[in-house]
């Protein structure tokens, strides 16, 4: 297994998958010569040329919508959004004809895109900073991603290429740099199955990408004073794996989410109701929800990070939670 | 412009505004779902600009009637059941007539947001440019959904790749109630083609020579890659906005019917001797007949599964 | 008590504001001489003139995006969107710029901006059909309004004019004909009120709009059998009346949700993860959300039928809940 | 143009050279977040239009430099307050230096997702038709922004209700990486004003005579009620997009210098007398000891407190 970062993991993964079909192409602002303002498809433009790889305008509703279109007749569109909150700016191609095309036409098309999109982070300001996954998982039609290490970066946005249906593939920007291992062999990652990140019997915490990372650095502290939590990563939130969570649920009795989408119906409110029709009885002790407090990012760094559930945050609420 | 080709588009006009006669009819009589924009006075325009095209070639249209899919033989029997939600439906129960759908005659449907064809028709022109070469994709839209946004940044997006899309605009003069002269800054859409460096072009919509004749070098220009035209097709909107709109907010209403080209043309071709007072009278016993078998096929369909709600949103 | 209908109880509390404060305009797609395609603002045209009630082009961006300039320099707007839906078409200006903009700026503005929505209601297909609300509660910024009644519709859109926050007011279109009575004095409604429709003690319901509706007709059959549900209406989903209903738990100790948005990650989910988290002790049945499965509306009537949730699936709920 | 005019254009215009110099120290140092796209070599003509328009005019801009504000006098301490998250920031640590506001000096802020100026602005100009007759609101913007669909929403908007409305697009040929005739399909953006009959004007930006003139002409058709005016100005990217960028796609990087404007005028006002070498020195001295209290108050001001970040959301 190769060391790579998860930038490089993503760039792998387009490059094979690039390799493999000639009908996928990619586009967005600054992908091309500069290799992406996060510099996550570098080389690919000289490796496919410019049919195939290629700068866009600012504007963000055609980006989708012609994404959308092209899908529909034969092309396998990788989008880059230069930020994940765009999704809204490109509302009715994300949600309307990215989301609906292929129902409202009575199942007629395919619609084989993928639209990426760098999330979180901060100092970007309110609307460069945002994990939007939450309107992606509410909305009918798209399924939606969101890899937590770069082993899962590759797998699932090869997976996500090669998929028939529209993906929204979240891509952390404080994650781009992180390295870890990959398969040198060909692989996909199936969607739908979480995986247990670390066993613990005191509560499950479900968390992802940079709030995942953070949560296993706090279950390190816990772990010192003999607290083990187990965390689940679901990997993707459309299809969304249940069984997972309410298994370590019946072991645990208790429930965390940690993640950094705004509280009031963040993906975390799913999962408590969820657990509240399926998993009641094993419950014994309320859920709990750390994220961001229903207010946008701000630009400065100290005042994102009173905002955003810190390690230390994590680490509270399970001694809160378990005493 | 040929006879031949004159008489093709009187008599596939005639199919669609009696077509659309009688949905209404049925509409009225609660057998369908009031959800037609009748097209009545832009369909001959609408047909014309078709029949320059090739059988190949992929359209998305907007909401002004079903002359785009008549135009296509999209059997009338499958639209009937697209408004009644029954078997034989084309978007089986999902859009109506709003999204008619039909990929192997290039019917590739609609948008419900107006103005979301702009940017879906330029995919179709990235995709048939790499995948099928010499095909087009034209979006035939509203004066009213030009102000769109996606307007924009669409025929921006289709200049610079220099697509193999056309742009239609039927300037009826009217979105509903309001006028474009209220809605729109400037009289003629097609002026806006000079923000991309592409010809705009202005056409009589009622005279299916002159449209003929303009799609032609559009389709020509798009082929040979060098990039999108638009057109803009200046027509008359016959009836109210949707079935029942008494039209109260239109003072014209009633000079409309002196502007509607079905007849002109008819008489042109009852003039020029391509047609007779027999061959007419065929034509429309022919019409008749086509449509009473496809309302029969329809009444006698069954309804679309419930089920089907759940069903069409992912391809496994 | 006058009697009038929904979409009379809009158009006064309209007429009755813009001629409060002269910098209330309102403008729409056939708003003005056409009195709107729902009738709802017949006559204001005429009354208020062409500078203050006006018709718009095609263009949802600008339409929000200019209400929220106007009303940061002292204009309050009121936007009619032709369909709840477009939202979404104005994405970017509905969640950033509305929500966003005097948060991004330090307080620096205040947005007196109301955006009318009419929502629900079937046949209009999967772009101009749905109840949207969930994406605009978990939005930071927005208050969110879902009147049930005569009486709210015209007493919570005052109130949404007089505020000096954006807020997206849905109107249902299957209420527009509904008739109720409407007090004949001045009165405004406020904010962040839930109230009991029903009251009983063998589960709590919550539904607002045309589910409220249902529901009530559904408690009617279930009282007859001498099951007593207790009904309660958010009114407003931001801000959002959490202890009306947790008081109400504490009597049922069962919580039901019905509602008109997709399931997943609709309102119910943000109510069943709040009573996980303070109301856990009183729950001892599992919770239950009625809503549509997770696919777009579509045209037939009859394919809506079977996924918006009926008098008689609400009926059918309940007993499986009780038994 | 008069000299006096000129003279106060070239100081203001040295102040926020300096001073967007000073702040890129800064963040390259560490002390500040490398937030700023720096605006050098298009200062001039940005401070030259502001000079046509009246003080109580408004002002949105985009996110190239910060001679918008320093035009205006907001004061340089509170807009390194508002890179720095510190005390007596503008936007209270929400906004950094994208969204420096300060409403009294008519600076309305700025739209993070590029024009969204377009339809912020055109709201202004429907408040200030009603409500303060006689106003303007100039939304400044680059070329690549040019090509959102807000822009097409926004300009019909305006032109339809002759709204008192001023497009001032920047074109500096870039938009980061990208050149704009990769994204672009017409080499003027002016072009586009055909779409709407509004006046499209194409300006040296590196002119400030020419550009101060462009605008007084837009002012005056704006406050005459007879709508908007597209200017573009064509201007040079003296620097990277953002801090630290080494524009290793830009291989005319190294050209830019020559067409930077800011040397040429303060030739020119030597030349003419104007100026000379000691008040040119007592000049720089001047804005240097601007700059340094600026800085000075900044490093002590405190950081904003944490809690800071809950609030302002809603208006209580
Ligand atoms: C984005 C959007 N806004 C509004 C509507 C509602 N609507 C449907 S048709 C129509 C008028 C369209 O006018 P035009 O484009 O001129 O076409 P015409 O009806 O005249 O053929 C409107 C406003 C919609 N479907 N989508
Ligand atoms: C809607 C949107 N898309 C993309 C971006 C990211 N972005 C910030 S600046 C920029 C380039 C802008 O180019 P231009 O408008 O020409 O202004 P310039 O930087 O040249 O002054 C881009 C793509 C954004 N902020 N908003
Ligand atoms: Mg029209
Ligand atoms: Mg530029």
């Amino acid at each position: 297994m190769a060391t790579l970062t998860y930038s490089k993991a993503i760039n792998q993964a387009l490059a094979e998958e690039m390799t493999r079909d000639e009908n996928v192409i990619l586009y967005g602002q600054d992908v091309a010569a500069w290799g992406g303002i996060f510099k996550v498809t570098e080389g690919l433009h000289e490796q496919f040329g410019p049919e195939r790889v290629f700068d866009s305008p600012i504007s963000e509703n055609v980006m989708v919508g012609a994404g959308v279109g092209a899908a529909t007749m034969g092309l396998r569109p990788v989008v880059e959004l230069q930020f994940a909150d765009f999704i809204l700016t490109a509302g009715d191609e994300v949600f309307f004809k990215a989301g609906m095309w292929r129902f409202m036409h009575g199942g007629a098309f395919k619609v084989p895109l993928v639209i990426r999109a760098p999330s979180g982070g901060s100092g970007f300001g309110p609307e460069h900073s945002a994990c939007p996954e939450a309107f992606v998982m509410h909305a009918p039609g798209l399924l939606c991603v969101v890899p937590s290490t770069p082993e899962d970066a590759k797998g699932l946005l090869k997976e996500a290429i090669r998929l028939d249906n529209p993906v929204v593939y979240f891509e952390h920007k404080l994650l781009y740099a992180m390295r870890g291992a990959v398969p040198d062999t060909e692989y996909t990652t199936p969607f739908g199955k979480a995986v247990v990140r670390r066993e613990g019997d005191a509560v499950t915490i479900v968390a992802w990408q940079d709030m995942l990372r953070r949560t296993l650095k706090a279950a390190e502290q816990l772990s010192q004073e003999g607290i083990e939590v187990e965390i689940v990563d679901p990997r993707t939130l459309n299809p969304f794996d249940r069984d997972t969570i309410i298994e370590s649920v019946q072991k645990t009795g208790a429930c965390m989410v940690v993640e950094e989408a705004y509280r009031t119906l963040g993906v975390g409110a799913e999962i408590g109701a969820m657990l509240m029709e399926h998993a009641l009885p094993y419950l014994d002790k309320p859920f709990k929800r750390l994220a961001i407090p229903d207010v946008p990012l701000p630009t400065s760094q100290h005042l994102v990070d009173h905002i955003v559930p810190s390690v230390d945050a994590i680490y509270k609420a399970v001694k809160d939670l378990v005493s | 412009m040929d006879h031949a080709l004159l008489s093709d588009i009187f008599k596939t006009s005639l199919l669609t505004r009696r077509f659309e006669a009688r949905i209404i009819q049925m509409a009225m009589a609660g057998e369908l779902p009031g959800a037609l924009h009748a097209g009545a006075g832009q369909e001959v325009g609408q047909i014309a600009a078709i029949s320059a095209l090739n059988k190949d070639d992929y359209i998305l249209y907007g909401h002004r009637g079903v002359a785009y899919m008549v135009a296509r033989e999209v059997s009338l029997a499958s639209i009937l059941a697209d408004m009644a939600g029954k078997e034989g439906a084309t978007n089986r129960g999902k859009g109506g007539v709003m999204h008619v759908v039909d990929v192997p005659h290039g019917i590739l449907g609609e948008s419900g947001t107006l103005g979301g064809g702009f940017v879906i028709s330029v995919g179709v022109g990235m995709a048939i440019k790499r995948r099928e070469p010499g095909k087009i994709a034209t979006y035939f839209f509203g004066d009213g959904t030009s102000n769109r946004g996606t307007f924009h940044e669409s025929l921006n997006w289709a200049a610079l790749q220099k697509l193999p899309c056309i742009y239609y605009c039927e300037n009826n003069g009217w979105a509903v109630s309001v006028p474009t002269s209220s809605s729109t800054a400037v009289p003629d859409i097609s002026a806006r083609a000079a923000g991309y460096g592409v010809p705009g072009v202005v056409v009589d919509g009622n005279d299916p020579t002159a449209v003929y004749e303009v799609m032609q070098q559009a389709a020509q220009r798009a082929r040979s890659g060098q990039g999108p035209t638009l057109i803009e097709a200046k027509v008359t909107r016959q009836m109210g906005h949707f079935v029942g709109d008494q039209q109260t907010y239109r003072a014209d209403a009633d000079k409309a019917a002196a502007k509607d080209p079905l007849p002109k043309l008819q008489q042109l071709l009852l003039d020029a001797g391509t047609l007779n007072e027999t061959s007419l009278s065929q034509i429309e016993a022919d019409v008749q007949q086509q449509i009473d078998t496809a309302v029969e096929t329809v009444r006698n369909a069954p309804l679309l599964a419930p089920e089907v709600a759940l069903q069409d949103l992912y391809s496994e």
